[in-house]
């Protein structure tokens, strides 16, 4: 508790550790959607970034639009079921942009060795396809494929990636910089602690005792994480479990009418990042178009776990039985 | 079922979506990706496999949602699951160790082997289109015991090569895909389109038709295939929905997202412009 | 909830589950310790087990003066604080039973790869020791090292393994087999998962409900489990976290003035294990012997976790805009 | 430290304790076994360095137990931890991740490069004694970047060679540990046996003596190494524990679990006759 606070804006998370160049992991699956801080790396106008998560979408798509990325290792990029990545698909075809593909399994474990500490994950899949026999910027440092020593099976090695920072949007975290997260993970575990550093924005910063009473939701500890920023709504329009739905109006129309046409994004990009100052900016702006009740209407019913008894001792049950021996 | 009586009015994505139902057996674990195969493996709940249990690659398994999932990420996918994990959770303890049954998939691309293609057309490097990628589709494809391939019917689609193999289904056919190194006991099953439903022969694996839909010939599904389609002997036409499926599928997509996208879509812009959002 | 209900006696779990010869994983360390199946194996006169597990004690121990025991794959056995597991030492000595030895992490990422379905798990210790050079009954299979293919270091790859049966205690499981364990888990979740087969203990049956309230707490779900045994202390006097301490005292007696002593070895085991007829008999002995109060000391005082908010969404935000427009 | 009087009254096992808690700076995180260095961390984190994080393979790090814990797996290291895991957590996460800075290590046998057994002694296959093993030993005097290893001081427990090498230390000296492979920046950083201090030579890493204990002499220590032990040109005494220091230790262990086992032992013996128990 001692310890300096890790809390600071985005602005200063951002500029202090993301740099022109790096490669970075940014959760950008929707539960978890590392918005806030995709759109302040939009306002500072990092460039040649390389980018990495296995299935993004709007702001993988926005950063790319926005020219901040050289370099992408995904296994999938789209609006999900709303509709294409636009940026994303032109900037390929173009050959503005380079792809670097997995599966999300391989994605995902290539994060996995990373945060484990180990050069490369095995895995049984990418097999007999195009994903292990097309090598982009990665080349022969993509993956590999041996003979099982033990079994002789064909196994593949996913080489493992230790981006310069990992970014994530999550419920809570205290000054200390505990982060906690809950609901399914994606591949955000990984990609979090994969990182060399770790930036975090979050709903809530609780104090260190609310860490404590749930200890298994415990993403990352404060020594793993050099921000904490206070970002209430940070993933919008994705979700986060436990605080606000996805605004799937607002992503359908983004998909739809917006991401194919380039005056349209331009507008869009003016208004809900270069014209904001930051997410209360945005957030404002959210509410004077739209109003209150549709940002609140995506909030949950509650739906809670119970409360899980892990039990204490304050004292030692064998020495009780000497004190009575003693006596 | 309550009711086998055949619906007398329905639409070609209905269709499909009943016959992905009736590929799911009672209690099969099944992978799920987004669209259609979604609303094929609730309906399957609903009627004949109320027991079977979806597996979806964000880490949630098991779980009853309490309104239609737009997609595998949906909020409502985690209360309620029996297991809330990540995604390495459902694809090394669950689908690399051989657990799943079924899988879902699709692309822009299949060839007779049910290969697939869901990451560009042309040169990888020089795309003419670019496509979202592999997604878990190549998981899917490669650990599930029975793949189902789900796909727009359209003569490029069904291909003699794909540009590119996003999800490996038989490879070169026969015994190919077990050489590269891929788990005995598994493989593409079907291929569900939307003119009919195609199987893949035991010997040389190679794709077949079984059913063709409702008001669709034989000879029309030849000429939209980029190669030399053999047909079953037994060739029938596809079953078509109950009308308790019909029913069950217009109660769990009531405004048109999935199955009335055009229409949908007309409301939102209308809504938007309205508002002069757009 | 259609399914057959997994719910079985040990005796039946143990009789239709575990042949003579198996390998079979048994969480044995303190918490999740599954002394219960242990003690019915020994009543079964199973033989030839090769046991593996990363830190077991007594019930390890317990087992191998028994005769259960051929060969052991571990990184440690000891009764912990308290002493020295003699029979499993005398047993080595004697040379009758072999062991593999691992570390702790080594045995875990054995036991990881298992439960992952790989062939093998790569890490960067067992290097520069006898661990790595001394190979007993697991010969070749049981690590070795490459170069890596990407970076050049030297890395370990030790073979996976799935034991024939994995046996656990936890809290809860419900009739489908779900079951639900918390705390810290040492190598129990890689344990139990590794296995081909599962036999969950548990204190408490409950329903599906609580299981899909609290869905981060699975460790397996039921298609996973073969069967599930209701069995109240099933870890003592090992600890299960939320519902009983270490029997210190126990433990303590065992190690200090049984185990080391042949003649006592035999009073103790035909006490406890032989004596009775099943788990709620040893609890009886317990209780008539040390009495009702020195059992109820063990519970803890209550350290409840927070519920946390999953949230629900009864409806779909997007389409209530839509019923709005189309009024 | 509110008290540096030097306490007159302590016993060597005590002393042992304040050694292994200067070991610990501030703000450090350390991976703890069983026994002593227990002690010594939550002496540490009472006293100089409130804000050491301990960790335990069992899973769960940064707890704050209301009792000594008695072992690694203690019950009561659960609730109010900063997170509550698996070893596979801490071992890869953490500690294969060089995140850890202090592991404290204990075996039967050290040899003059910090080697230690804790396997057996005699042949592997057919041991005079059969110890417990590794445990997470060896993994901490891997990847920690300072292991500190605990003795009891014996002649035959500080060897020429080992029995077997459970946990590397500096192999052959120099440089070895770093050509096998092992992390750089990483190895053993002292020896606190029951007799002295015993440091690593910066370039040989041959173990040196550093302080003896009050009331040993040096020369007493080199007839207990199997080696020609070298001697810090400036040895001197290990700095005795405060009265401070001894007050919290004894707190922490107030029956003598741990620092009285002979006399605790009667007890629970007596105990147990007592009652007709053995």
């Amino acid at each position: 508790m001692a310890e300096a606070s890790k809390i600071m804006t985005m602005k200063e998370a951002i500029s202090q550790f993301v740099d022109d160049g790096m490669t970075v992991y940014i959760s950008a699956v929707w539960a978890n959607h590392a918005a806030a801080a995709a759109h302040e790396i939009i306002r500072q106008g990092k460039k040649n970034l390389t980018l990495v998560e296995s299935s993004p979408g709007e702001i993988f798509d926005q950063m790319i639009g926005a020219g901040c990325v050289k370099r992408l290792i995904i296994s999938w990029c789209a609006n999900e079921a709303f509709g294409t990545s636009y940026r994303f698909r032109r900037a390929v075809e173009k050959g503005l942009i380079e792809v670097e593909d997995y599966s999300n399994f391989g994605l995902t474990a290539k994060l996995m060795a990373g945060a484990m500490g180990i050069p490369f994950m095995p895995i049984l899949s990418q097999q007999g396809s195009s994903i292990n026999e097309i090598k982009s910027f990665l080349g022969e440092n993509k993956l590999k494929h041996i003979a099982c020593p033990f079994t002789g099976q064909k196994v593949t090695l996913i080489s493992g990636i230790n981006p310069d920072v990992s970014i994530i949007h999550c419920q809570r975290a205290d000054l200390e910089g505990n982060i906690q997260t809950w609901g399914s993970l994606f591949s955000a575990k990984w990609g979090t602690l994969a990182g060399k550093k770790i930036i975090a924005s979050v709903e809530e910063v609780v104090n260190t005792d609310t860490i404590r009473r749930n200890p298994e939701l415990t993403l990352a500890p404060g020594f793993r994480v050099a921000a904490v920023v206070h970002e209430p709504w940070g993933a919008h329009p994705g979700h986060l479990f436990g605080y606000h739905d996805d605004d799937r109006w607002f992503r359908y129309m983004y998909a739809n009418f917006v991401a194919d046409d380039d005056a349209k994004f331009k507008k869009f990009m003016d208004e809900w990042v270069y014209g904001v100052e930051d997410r209360a900016g945005y957030i404002s702006n959210y509410l004077r178009k739209y109003g209150y009740k549709r940002l609140m209407r995506l909030r949950p019913k509650p739906f809670y776990s119970d409360p899980i008894n892990y039990g204490t001792y304050p004292f030692d049950t064998m020495h009780m039985d000497i004190q009575e021996v003693m006596k | 079922m309550t009711d086998q009586k055949y619906a007398r009015d329905y639409t070609r994505p209905e269709l499909m979506i009943t016959a992905c139902s009736r590929e799911i057996k009672n209690g099969e674990r099944v992978l799920i990706g987004v669209g259609l195969p979604l609303l094929g493996a609730m309906l399957a709940k609903r009627t004949h496999a109320p027991d079977c249990k979806m597996a979806y690659e964000t880490g949630s398994f098991d779980s009853s949602p309490s309104r239609t999932p737009f997609s595998v990420v949906d909020a409502d996918l985690v209360p309620r699951a029996v297991h809330a994990g990540q995604l390495t959770d459902i694809m090394a303890l669950y689908l690399q160790r051989g657990f799943i049954d079924v899988g879902f998939i699709g692309g822009a691309q299949v060839d007779k082997f049910g290969n697939l293609n869901s990451t560009c057309l042309g040169d990888y490097f020089e795309p003419n289109v670019r496509l979202p990628g592999s997604g878990g589709a190549h998981d899917f494809g490669v650990f599930a015991r029975r793949s189902l391939i789900v796909m727009i019917h359209e003569k490029r689609r069904f291909v003699e090569k794909c540009d590119y193999v996003t999800t490996p289904g038989y490879l070169n056919g026969g015994n190919s895909r077990y050489e590269a190194g891929l788990p005995e006991g598994t493989g593409p099953a079907a291929v569900i389109s939307t003119l009919g439903v195609f199987r893949f022969s035991p010997d040389k694996k190679e794709m077949y038709l079984e059913t063709y839909h409702p008001g669709v010939t034989v000879d029309s599904i030849k000429e939209n295939v980029n190669w030399d389609l053999k047909i079953s002997p037994i060739v029938r036409e596809t079953e078509p929905p109950t009308e308790e499926q019909i029913r069950i599928i217009r109660e769990l997509d009531p405004d048109g997202f999935f199955l009335r996208r055009g229409e949908y879509n007309k409301r939102i812009r209308a809504q938007a412009e309205n508002m002069g959002w757009i």
